[in-house]
Order: structure tokens, then sequence, then C-alpha cells
């Protein structure tokens, strides 16, 4: 599904990612673990082409290393950032239905889509009408993940979700992401996490990712 | 001597020659070094993450101040010097209270408000200010003592080389001071200021009286070299100049201020002269080619050169003592 | 040592630089004059036909073997690049190019900033468009000349034809650029009013911005206060603006305007200025002149400037000319006066006080004071279908001589102290 | 003043108001989206009106009817969004934006330069007038006073329908959507598949041809002449930074106590009327630090 | 009643509809580190940045040292002896970590001579010794944004240390670390307050390190303290399970 080869990648002169090298199977669900700095996000925003990627980046067997970025989520890629990013002036269902809409879905694809995401994260349909500016942080992480699933059919990749969320909230997040795996068996998952307990029910594979390079051991994979 | 010291230093050592040597540039580069001293005030904002597109104001405050000033008897370039910078300050500190509480484009756009404010009191009280004619300034005594043409301009031109040099001196020690330190914080995190219990405000307004002081010297500077002040000293469009010279030369960098203005004026003024009616599309496209090719300015491309020397060096020096 | 002893050897060295005697003159290869001229900015419409008419008179002079068989070589200095562009160049043309004579300038400020710099550079310079009357008035100049009128007699001029055309309206109203020339003009204006005809009550003053793209409001104003007389000095785009507006809004058919400048407007407005609009020309500049057309010089000087252009000369042009003229009578009748050697700067100087020439309108002289005596013309538009633009009719042109402020005086004061009997003693050339 | 000279007054605001609108909210909007405060835009709009004035002259001259002045306008604005805005935004600020917002504004400040003296090398110096479109929509006669239907009745129309045709299109329209979000978070929208270039190409284009619009319904009224765009830009980033940055709704708020201040002042104070716009800015700021419209970015710590 | 280092009184505030503090009472002892802990959106920041004078309550008051501070601005607090470190670093991105603390320390010195060099400074050593103590002195002379976020945090810590304060208020000092660091900052991080005579007030998700670095607990809900006691109580009892700390993982 997702191959990243010798990826290096600077920022601000500094190597983030240094001759990385992952490669993921299709309707894996994957842990990216490390400490803060490692590159974890790096490596996803890589995969969204938001880097200057030296090496090369395969989804689904296609070099999309120079793809444009906004081309990406049409080939079912979505992605969730670290710090939510919501259009605040939209709605929260707007947030959701908005990348159907730029794919161009027609609408009954798109009412599909958004049942079955409602179905997974039910406390969305809750706030369906509330501006995006007003959902609290955690709420806005469940919506930053209903979003990415409009167009993420093929490729889920989650940054941090866990981050700044009460462990309460937390879990009722692993458990919609435990949903999504019942109602969808073929999607890609990706999810980093500096704090690798908190995925052990879900991933089944995990990647520690050190200095930019994956470190050969993973010691936490089930 | 490091390699990046060596063009400042033989930069230095030109200028002082230019008098006997090169008179044709004279006049040229005693205008290049006021503008130069008014920039620096504009590239010590840009340190403190602040663009300011009103700092003409300052300039005319100042040239107008002299102006008025050599209308009375005590006319005298010191004194001159003396109550521009005075009233430049004095200007900053109004002035200042009120911008430094601004950020980005508003404080940008403020500054431009008050300059523009300024430009529009120059125009219209034309009884008192001459208009859009503006005011002479008489050929001023220097220490009481009165010059012919001659002699006061070569006089004017060390007047500004000296002042150049001590007062690029002086901000480069205030960047470095605590106090020039703190003023840089503005520009990546004045939360982190406040909690460190200091006023952003305050230290931006310190930063900024200086820099209308700065300007202030500029102006009467050049207000002497001229013979004239008109209202264009304070008009939008040469605040943008100075803005634009800052970057040409190398955003925030002192010495790049001084680079830049040389380098402006010597294109704008042989632009004039080769291409009377096409001059602003040459610096146009001059600006333009350096944002986009040395997005560092002059100063940025020597750095970059010097290093590439430097570099050369080390390495056969270490060859060398490999060698032996 | 080394920074002051290095500093007072410049100094001294300087000094003796400046104090060399300047030598006995050989004949050059080429009479080098700089003309400063708005190339850029609004006044740009002065500026450019004027350069192109230099541009063309010299070449004429040239080919007619140069003045005194020296060459004429001009180079020009954009004034809308500012003052110290302007200033730079000029001294470059000076002292590094050599000019001889040095041609400046159409804006005031700029004449009031280059001449004190002509006279430190001890160049000719010959003032051939500006007109504040303050210069000569203000100061003494061994170098400067003006070689054409100042705002004086050429607002006391459309003062005198407005009481004759008009003699009897009660309100006035004035809508000038708000800048130098705007204001001083109507100063001049006003201050000659109250004098010749104190009983004119001024009802609005109106200055708005120079270069403002609207006159709405103080159209709507002007409309409902319903002046007698409507006064503006603008020029350029700012009158073109002014008038069509007015135009459009029927507010010149409720008032008499009175548009001392618009003598160079008058083609680039075409239809839009309607009939019995009070211009004036700034001189006697005009290229329909009752007292010149027909004269061989002038009609193929406006052909050929028409030919070059596409466009009729305005008062500029004909400033330009004037200009040129006096500088080639100057050098003239130096060689002449020195024996046919080529003069000195003195020489030329000389022969400039005092001196009569003519350009394409009536003569001009050069005063002690430097100040030239031009006659100036006013006109009334009147509809012209062969043309496509208004031409002048009920044409009065006044000689120069009464109308300019005697040696010595200021302007104004002179002006308060006129009375109304001096429109009488004024007589203008009509023509039928 | 008498109630009907504040009428009067208050006709003339309205009318210079709906055409410093029309320049600024084109302004407003890039600098929305782009984030930058495009120096260039008094060009654009020259362009705007000497395009209009220029080929409104010859083509009326060739004995077109003077009814096309109109869709003339709307000409000129395309040509200038197209011709000038598209490329300005590919090929220059492309190129910058990740570059500090100094160097942006100074790249548009070298545009501006260069534009001044192209429009001089194609235009020449002297005033163009083709006021075909004034003249044939006439006069009404108020309170004795002769107004011109164009600027007291068309200009304001144009102003309020673009206003409104703005804000429906950003806020019903797909485009309009995609619009809100990349100026709300570029990366964000790319990462759902918004194509972020082609949305400031778009909104560049747009803008552009808003100043040219401006320019060309500004031309029917004064002269073009070199220098009007100099004198409109600091107008323009005068009311940007009153209304609040990227406010539509703000520009036209703003635009409206400009003109109403400015024709007062004619009536009330002439001396003040070239410093109301300042003045106007200095007290909103005074009073609201981030623009009429703009709200208080949140400082998240 | 006078050993209350810090004492909030009936604080309120909302924003838009949602209530961020509602009533809130609490005091702070001197020398007793308390642990912060509640849900997301439990009004557990808003507290910290109402104590700091960052946004002014609607209602209530802030004693520091007995004295009302409600109205102060930050940097008046801050001058007072109340230095904060915050979830995410607040630095001075394009200085190196040692110019942060020598900023700091001309801070809090108010040196104004313009010719003295800030690396000339006599507080240099000490900038040294605290960034020595929170394990950084390797780090010294490299710009912070090259540095980890750990480092970077506990950065952000020695920069609120150089200060001086009596008070230390930190923002979830340990989030974004990975949970291997984070007993391990923790155990520096003590141990240099305990030092340096700093008590220390921190919010924290992480109920290990509450456990073992709290001297008391206050547990936020709806804008409100709902219950305070040792660790050792608070982290038993039935409703934090239930609202906070959730049930699968405790």
């Amino acid at each position: 599904m997702l191959r990243i080869e010798n990826a290096d990648v600077f920022i601000a002169n500094v190597p983030i990612l240094r001759k990385l090298n992952v490669d993921i199977a299709d309707s894996d669900t994957v842990a990216l673990i490390g400490r803060n700095g490692a590159g974890k996000t790096t490596t996803l925003r890589s995969v969204m082409g938001f880097t200057d990627v030296r090496g090369k980046v395969f989804i689904d067997g296609q070099d999309v290393t120079r793809m444009k970025p906004s081309r990406r989520p049409s080939l079912g890629v979505g992605y969730a950032p670290e710090d939510r990013r919501l259009f605040s002036g939209f709605t929260v269902e707007e947030n959701i239905t908005l990348p159907g809409a730029v794919a161009k879905l027609d609408r009954a694809e798109v009412a599909a889509r958004l049942d079955k995401i409602y179905t997974i994260l039910p406390e969305l349909a809750e706030m369906a009408d509330r501006p995006a500016g007003a959902v609290s942080g955690g709420q806005g992480k469940m919506v930053a993940l209903g979003r990415a699933l409009m167009v993420g059919t093929r490729l889920l990749m989650l940054d941090e979700p866990f981050q700044g969320l009460a462990p309460a909230l937390a879990q009722r997040y692993a458990e919609a992401l435990g949903k999504l795996r019942d109602v969808d068996r073929d999607v890609t998952l990706i999810i980093t996490e500096s704090n690798p307990a908190l995925l052990k029910t879900i991933a089944r594979r995990t990647l520690v990712i050190e200095r930019g390079e994956i470190a050969e051991a993973a010691p936490e994979t089930a | 001597m490091s390699v990046r010291l060596i063009l400042p230093a033989l930069a230095i050592v030109a200028l002082a020659l230019v008098p006997p040597l090169a008179p044709f540039l004279q006049v040229l580069l005693t205008l290049a070094m006021a503008k130069g001293i008014a920039v620096m005030g504009v590239t010590l904002l840009l340190r403190a993450g602040q663009v300011s597109f009103g700092h003409a104001l300052f300039f005319g405050i100042a040239a107008y101040g002299a102006a008025f000033l050599a209308a009375s008897p005590l006319d005298d370039l010191l004194l001159l010097l003396l109550a521009g910078a005075l009233g430049a300050g004095i200007a900053g500190v109004l002035v200042g209270l009120f911008v430094v509480r601004y950020r980005g484009i508003f404080f940008g756009m403020l500054n431009l408000a008050f300059s523009m404010i300024f430009w529009s009191i120059l125009e219209k009280f034309y009884y008192v200010t001459g208009g859009a004619d503006g005011l002479r300034l008489p050929r001023p005594s220097v220490a009481f003592i009165e010059m012919d043409r001659g002699p006061y301009e070569v006089l004017l031109y060390y007047a500004s080389l000296l002042l150049a040099i001590a007062l690029g001196w002086f901000v480069v020690r205030f960047l470095a001071s605590p106090v020039g330190q703190l003023f840089q914080t503005v520009k990546t995190n004045e939360t982190r200021l406040e909690y460190l219990g200091v006023s952003a405000r305050r230290t931006l307004l310190k930063g900024y009286v200086l820099s209308a002081v700065l300007c202030g010297v500029g102006g009467v500077l050049m207000a002497a070299a001229q013979g004239i002040v008109t209202p264009s000293y304070a008009y939008w469009i040469r605040s943008g100049e100075m803005v634009f010279i800052a970057v040409l030369g190398g955003a925030g960098s002192v010495v790049g201020a001084f680079a830049g203005s040389i380098a402006y004026e010597l294109v704008r003024s042989y632009a004039a002269a080769f291409a009377a009616d096409a001059w602003q599309m040459v610096l146009g496209g001059f600006l333009l080619a350096i944002i986009l090719f040395a997005p560092g300015g002059l100063v940025g491309i020597y750095a970059a050169f010097a290093d590439r020397i430097g570099a050369r060096r080390a390495k056969s020096a270490s060859k060398k003592e490999a060698g032996t | 040592m080394t920074r002051t002893g290095l500093l007072s050897a410049t100094i001294l060295g300087a000094a003796l630089a400046l104090s060399a005697p300047a030598a006995a003159q050989d004949k050059p290869e080429s009479l080098k004059i700089g003309i400063t001229t708005f190339l850029t900015g609004p006044a740009s419409v002065f500026g450019v036909p004027a350069r192109d008419a230099a541009e063309m008179l010299i070449e004429q002079i040239n080919a007619d073997g140069g003045i005194g068989g020296v060459p004429v070589e001009a180079s020009f200095i954009d004034e809308g690049a500012g003052g110290e562009a302007l200033t730079t160049e000029y001294r470059r043309q000076v002292e590094d190019e050599g000019a001889d004579v040095m041609l400046a300038a159409i804006s005031s400020g700029n004449c009031t900033q280059l001449a004190p710099l002509a006279e430190d550079l001890q160049v000719i310079n010959l003032m051939w468009d500006c007109g504040t009357q303050r210069i000569f008035e203000e100061g003494d100049y061994t170098y400067v000349f003006r070689t054409q009128a100042n705002a004086t007699p050429e607002m006391l001029a459309s003062v005198l034809y407005l009481l004759r055309q008009k003699p009897d309206f009660q309100t006035i109203a004035v809508v000038n650029q708000d800048y130098a020339w705007g204001r001083d003009s109507w100063d001049i204006f006003s201050t000659a009013l109250k004098a010749l005809k104190p009983d004119v009550e001024i009802v609005g003053e109106f200055f708005p911005a120079f270069g403002a793209p609207d006159y709405s409001t103080e159209i709507s104003r002007l409309s409902a206060m319903r002046p007698d007389v409507i006064l503006s000095t603008s020029w350029g785009g700012d009158l073109d603006t002014f008038v069509q507006q007015a135009a459009q809004r029927g507010l010149m058919n409720q008032s008499t305007f009175v548009l001392p400048l618009a003598e160079s407007s008058l083609e680039r407005l075409g239809t839009a200025l309607p009939d019995a609009v009070i211009v004036g020309a700034r001189g006697d500049h005009y290229f329909q002149h009752p007292e010149m057309v027909g004269q061989e010089g002038f009609d193929s000087f406006v052909a050929d400037f028409r030919d070059r252009t596409g466009a009729y000369p305005i008062y500029s042009v004909f400033h330009m000319a004037q200009a040129l003229s006096a500088l080639e009578a100057a050098y003239e009748t130096a060689i002449e006066q020195n024996g046919v050697e080529w003069p000195t700067e003195e020489q030329v100087i000389a022969t400039l006080e005092g001196m009569e020439f003519q350009g394409f309108g009536r003569p001009v002289t050069i005063r002690a004071d430097h100040q030239g005596v031009e006659a100036q013309l006013l006109g009334t538009t009147t509809t012209d279908n062969d043309l496509g633009f208004a031409s002048l009719t009920d044409i009065a042109i006044y000689d120069g001589g009464p109308l300019t402020t005697p040696v010595g005086e200021n302007s104004i004061e002179w002006i308060e102290a006129l009375d109304p009997s001096f429109v009488d003693q004024v007589t203008p050339t009509t023509f039928d | 003043m008498t109630g009907a000279t504040i009428l009067l007054a208050i006709f003339d605001g309205v009318a210079y108001a709906a055409l410093v609108f029309m320049v600024a909210v084109g302004l407003t909007l890039i600098f929305g989206v782009l984030r930058i405060l495009n120096v260039a835009h008094g060009s654009l709009y020259a362009i705007g009106a000497y395009l209009t004035a220029s080929i409104g002259g010859a083509i009326f001259a060739m004995g077109w009817s003077p009814v096309l002045a109109f869709p003339l306008m709307l000409v000129s604005a395309a040509l200038v969004g197209v011709l000038l805005g598209a490329p300005m935004e590919r090929l220059l600020l492309r190129r910058i934006y990740h570059r500090p917002e100094v160097l942006q504004l100074l790249v548009t400040f070298a545009v501006f330069m260069i534009l001044e003296d192209v429009q001089r090398l194609v235009w020449g110096n002297q005033p163009y007038f083709e006021s075909s479109a004034l003249a044939l929509l006439g006069n009404v006669q108020v309170f004795g006073v002769y107004y011109t239907v164009y600027q007291l009745i068309l200009l304001p129309l144009v102003a309020i329908a673009t206003l409104i045709g703005l804000r429906l299109f950003l806020r019903r329209t797909l485009t309009g959507k995609l619009i809100t979000a990349v100026t709300e978070d570029r990366e964000a929208a790319q990462s759902i598949g918004i194509d972020a270039d082609r949305v400031y190409l778009l909104t560049f284009v747009l803008g552009a041809a808003l100043a040219g619009l401006g320019g060309a319904l500004a031309s029917p009224t004064t002269s073009v002449l070199p220098g009007i765009g100099a004198e409109m830009i600091v107008l323009s980033f005068a009311v940007v930074a009153t209304a609040g940055l990227g406010q539509i709704e703000g520009a036209a708020l703003t635009a409206l106590m400009i003109g109403l201040g400015r024709s007062f002042a004619v009536y009330l104070f002439p001396e003040l009327q070239v410093l109301v716009p300042y003045l106007i800015m200095l007290a909103v700021l005074l009073i609201r630090p981030e623009g009429l419209f703009g709200s208080p970015a949140a400082r998240k710590i | 009643m006078s050993d209350a280092l810090l004492e909030a009184r009936g604080l309120e505030i909302r924003f838009g509809g949602v209530v961020a503090a509602d009533d809130v009472n609490l005091r702070i002892e001197e020398g007793r580190n308390l642990a912060i802990i509640g849900p997301n959106g439990a009004g557990k920041t808003t507290f910290l940045n109402i104590c700091t004078g960052w946004i002014k309550p609607t209602r209530g008051t802030v004693l520091f040292r007995g004295k009302d501070v409600t109205r102060l601005a930050p940097r008046d607090i801050v001058r007072r002896g109340v230095a904060r470190a915050f979830q995410i670093p607040q630095l001075f991105t394009e200085h190196t970590a040692m110019e942060n603390m020598l900023i700091a320390a001309s801070a809090r010195t108010g040196r104004q001579s313009p010719l003295l060099d800030m690396h000339d400074m006599p507080e240099r050593e000490e900038m040294a010794r605290l960034l020595e103590m929170v394990g950084c002195d390797r780090v010294a002379d490299r710009p912070v944004v090259e540095l980890s976020e750990g480092q970077r945090k506990l950065i952000d810590i020695a920069v609120a240390l150089a200060l001086k304060p009596a008070l230390l208020l930190m923002d979830e000092p340990t989030s974004g670390v990975a949970s291997s660091e984070k007993f391990e900052i923790m155990e520096i991080l003590v141990k240099a307050l305990g030092r340096a005579d700093v008590t220390a007030v921190f919010v924290e998700h992480d109920m290990g390190i509450v456990e073992n670095y709290a001297d008391e607990v206050a547990v936020w809900n709806a804008g409100a303290v709902q219950m305070r006691g040792t660790p050792q109580e608070i982290l038993k009892h039935p409703d934090v399970i239930r609202d906070v700390i959730g049930e699968e993982i405790a």
C-alpha cells in the first residue's frame, strides 16, 4: 500500500528523516511510534506531499513523490493532522463532507459515506450543525477523524490522535478506531503516537522511528 | 582577520578616500550614507520582526526641524543634527506609544497613516511649511565657522561617514546588549517575553525611539546636503524606499543598510541618467532579481562568497598542515 | 593622525581647486546644455512636449551650423524622479559632464532648489518654465535668469481680462490644486481682485488634493452656491477632470469659468470644454497667436511640431523655444561683442542681463533682477469645428511691463497697493 | 448645514465610497486568501482605467455605439485579471509564499514600479478622458443640483451588487467554499484534496480583475494619467487595515465612512479632506486594534 | 490563612456559552507541589491563565502572598514571583538555549546598558548551572529550534527558573515526551525545584507522574475544583476513575 524509499527530509537545514525506508502492506494497521522530534509527523507529512522529500514515495505502487499534495486524497488517502486544523467557519458536517465535494463525489455517495462515519462516530451526528470553531479540542480530534474518513478509503493516516486527550476521551477514540476496523476491513491505517501503550489493542504492527530512521528493533510489537 | 571583515574594512578605507580620489561620487555617497543611517532605523525594527511603512515620518520631522532651526540664528550643522535627532526622538516617543500596541501589517499601516498625516500637513499648511515646494535650508555654519560650498560638502561627507560608522557601531552593540536582545525577542515570542516579566510594548518602544532618532539623523544630513526639504521627505514612497534598501542590503543587517543604500543610490542615479523615463522599471527589476535570487540581500551574497573563500582557505591550510 | 589630517588636507585641496580662476575659452567642440523637465509624473503633460520641442529645435540649430559654429548637445533630466535624483543628476551634468548652461525647471519647487545650487556650481541656469515669483524677489542671483514671466503678471492679466469681459460679477469661488502653485496663484489673484474690485465676495475656497480623482463634492457645493465666477489655476489631468465633471453636471452653464492655464489643455479636452470660458496661456503662447500667425518661422514651427508629435504646441513648448532663443541670442551677441571669439561665462552673463530676444511670441526682455518680462495672452473659448476643439476668441494681449512687479519689490505688497484705476491704465491689444 | 446640504453631502459621499470600495475589495480579497498586501493593486487599477479609456476612445471614434462602454468595462477588468493578474501570481508570487511578509510586499512594490513605467511606455504621458458612459446615462436634479446618474445611482448599485455577489459566491458556491477553506488553512485544505495553487491563482485573478473593474468604473469620471495608481493604493491600504484584514463587509463599511467623512469635510472643514481616511483609520484602530470587523487573533498558550 | 502562596477565590469566567471557570476556590501552600488533573476542556489551562493575569476573570480574585493580583498584567505577576512553563514550550526560537537563559536573566536584572554584550553578563555562570541542572548543558550553544521537544520543555522550565520564582506553574510538563523519558524528566525537575526552593503546580494527564511527584492533587471538572486530596486518596476515587482516568485504563 505505502512504500517509502530512502527518504531524506531537511527542515531549516536540520535533517529530520534520514534514508527512511517503510513498507506497509494493504489493510495493515501500523503504529508509528517514537519520541517527539523523531520524525513521525514528518513521515506522514511527506506522504501527503508537504515536505521536500529526497527519495521516493509510492502509494499503491504509484510513484507520488512529485505529485501535488492536493491530488493525493483522490488516491483514497485520508489524513488527520496532529492539531486538528478544522475549518472553523464551516459546520462540523460541512467539514466532514467538504472532501467529498472536492473529490466530486455525487451526493448519494457523500451521504452514504457520511452515514458510515456517523455510525463509527455517533457523537459527530449530535454536533453536526455546530460551527467547527466552537467544538472543544477533544471533539475536534473526532471531527478531524471523520473528515479524514470521507476520502480515506484506502489509506488513513492519523497523527498523534491521543495527544492532549484526557484518558476517558482517549479511550473513546480508541473504541471508534476499533469500530472502524469492524466496518472497513480493507483500509490501511497508520497511527503515530508517542505513547505506545494506547495502541496496544489496535495496532497489528509497530514501527519505531528514531532520529529519522526506522529502528531495527520494534520492542513493543505484540 | 576573518574573511568576512576584509571587505567592510576595505570599504571604509575606500569611502574615506572618495573626496580626493573620486570627487564625482562625493555628493552621491553623502546622500547614500544619510539614507543608510535612516535605513538602519528600519533595519533595527526588522530585527524585532516589525516593518514600518512610515519611517519617512521621522526623516521628514527631523529635516523640517533642521530647516526651521536653520532660519534662526542657531544655524549650525551640529545644532541642526542635535535638534533633528531630538525632534525625531520626541516624535518617536509620541508615535511609538501608540504604534507599539500593534504588530505585523497593522504596525506597518499605522506608521504609514502617521507619516501620511504629517505629509498632508506639510502639503496643506504651506504658509508655514512651504507646501509642496518645501523650505530652503541655506548652508549652515559648522561649529559656527561659515564655509564655502566645496569645503562644506567635503566636511559634510566626512561627517556622514563618521556618523555612519559611529551609529553603526552603536547599533551593533545595542543589538548584542541585554536590552537589544530583549528587543529582538518581540519578533519570536512575545508570550514568553511577557512571562519573563517584561513589557513587550515598552521594549519595542525603546528600539522604536532609537530607530526614529536614526531616521532623524539621516534626515538632517540629507537636508543639509540637499539644501532644501520637501514633503517628499515624508511621503510613503520614501518609507517604501527605506524598506526596499534594507532588504536590498540584507534584511536585519547593519552593514547591509549601508551596502544597500550605496548600491541603491548608484543604480538609481545611473538609471536616471541613462534611462531617464524608465528608471523605475530598472529599480523594480533590480529589486525583483535580488529578492528572487539572493534573498539574503547584498550582505547575504557577500557572506556566501566569504564562506566559500573561508572554507577554501581552511582547506588549503589543513592540507598544508597535513603536508608538513 | 590620520583621519583629521586627511580631512583638513582634503578641505584645503578642495578649497584651492575651487578658487582657481576660470580660464579664457577656446571654442569648444560642443555647447553642452542640461535640461530638467518632467518625463514622468503628472506634469509630464508639459514636460514631454517641451522635451520634444527642445530636441526638434536643437536639431534645427545644429542643422544650421550650431550656435556660433558650435553644435548644441542636450541631455535631459527627469524632474519626476524626485528631489535627490534631480540634484544629483544636475550636479553630475555640471561637474562631470561639464554642462555649459542648464535649463531648469518646470516645477517651482525644483527652481527653488536648483537656483542656489546653480549659483554654488557657478553655472548659468535659465529658468525656462517655473512660475514662482519668489526666487528673484527673495534673493540675488548671478547665474540664474528667467526667460519668461512669473505668476504675478500671469494672474494679474487674468484678473484684468476677467474684469474686462465680465465687469459686474459679484461672487467668486476658487478650486485650485493643493500645492504651492495652487495656493500662490490664488494669493496673487485674490489680492489683485481685492485691490481692483473690492466689492467682490469670495464665497468658496477649495483646495482638493493634487491629483484628486474626483471633484463631485466640490461641484455639488458650487452648484448649490452658484458663484458668478469660478477660478481654477489647475492644469493637466486635474484640470481635465474638473472641467469634464463640471461640464457634465451643468456647472459650466451656471458660472463663468476662469482657467488661466487651460491653453495647455484645449486640444486634449476637445469638445468637452464649452464656449465662453476664459482661458490663459502663461505668457502670449498660442498656436493661433493673432500677431504671429502668418509669420514664416512661427507657422513652420507649429507645423513641424505637429508633424513630429501629432499635437499642437502648448505653452510649455513655447517656453522651451523661448529659453533656447534666449540662449542662442545670448551666445551670438556675446560672440559678436567678443570679436568672434568664443565668450567666457562672464561675458554670456553680461549679455543676458538686460537682453531682449524673441521666441514665438512678442519679444521678451530680461530685467536687471534677471526676471523676464513677457506679454500675456488671454481669450474666451468658442467652438471650432475644424479643429475639433475650442479655439480662443476675444483675444487680448497685455504687455508684460506694467503687470510685472517692479525690481526690488514684493509682489503681494505691490499688488495690495494697486487701486481700481489700474484697470483703466492698462489697455491690452485686442483683435477683431 | 441645512437638511438639503446634508443630503447633498451624503450623495457625494456614497458615490465616492462606491468607487473606493470597488478598488479596496479586490485588495482585501487577495489579502484575505494569500496574505499578501499587493502594492501593484494600484497599477492594476490604473491599467483597468487606461484600457477602458483608450479602447473606448478608439472604438467610439470609429463610430461604435457608446452603449458598448459598459461591456467594455467588464472586458477591461477581465483583461487585467487574466493578462496581468495570472502571470503575476504564477511567475512571481508563487515563488515567495513561504518567504517573510516584507519580501512578499516588496515583490509587489517592485511590480508596481515596473508597471508604472509600463503604463507610461504604452499610454504616454497625456491624460486620457473617455466619458461616454457618463454622458449616456445623463443627469438627475436634486435640490437644484445636477448629479450624474452614473455616479449617484449606477456606481453605488454596482458596489452593492459586488458586495452581495462576493458574499454569496464565498458562502454558497463550492468554489467559494474552497477559497474560504484555503484562506483558513492552506495545508489542511490541500490535505482534503483542494488544489490550493489553483485557488490562489483564481483568487488573485479575481482580485486583480476587481482592481481593473474599479479602474474601469472610475475612468468615465476622471482623467486617466500616470500616477493615479499610487494615489489609490494608499487609500486602499487604509481601507483594508481599517476594515480588518480580509473583511469584505468591513471594507464596504470603511469605504462608506471614508466617503461620507470626506464629503462632509469638504462642506465643513475643507482643509481636513485629505486627512480624513487616515484620521478614520487611526480612530478605528485605536478603539478596535484588529480593525472594524477583524477578530483578535487568539493567542494559544 | 497567611501561609497560602497563591489563593483563588470564587473565580468565574465563560467563553461564549462555555463555562471555563465556575466558582473556583483553591489555596496553594508554600512547599507543597500540586498536580491538577481533569478531563479535556475542564478549565485547567484557563485556571493557569487567570492566575497569571493572561485572562481576567469575570468574577473572583487571585491573591499572591495575600495581595490581590487579579487585575495585574502577567508581567507584573511574574515580577512578584510567579513563573510559568507551557504545554508548548515558549522559547525564543532564533536564539540558542544559553541565549534564552541570558535573556531571562536580563529580564530579571533589568540591565539597560546598551554597550554591554549580553554574553558577558555576570549571570552567565548561574544560567549555565541551571541548564546543567535540567540536563541541557551540552546543548547550551545550539539554537533551540534544533533541539528535541523534550529538551525544549526542559529549557522552557529552566527559563522560568532563571527568574528565581517562588511559584512555578507548569502546563503538562511531560506531554509530548516519550513515556520512557517522562520519569527521568520529572526526577530531574523535582530535584531542581526542591533545590531552588520553588513550589510547583502542574497540570498532568499521566497518573503515574501524579502519583509519584505530587504532594497534593486537585481534580478539575466542568470549570470547577471537584475534589482535592493526596494522590493516594484521589486516584482511587470512583468519580475520578470514571471521569478522568477511564475505567479500562485504570
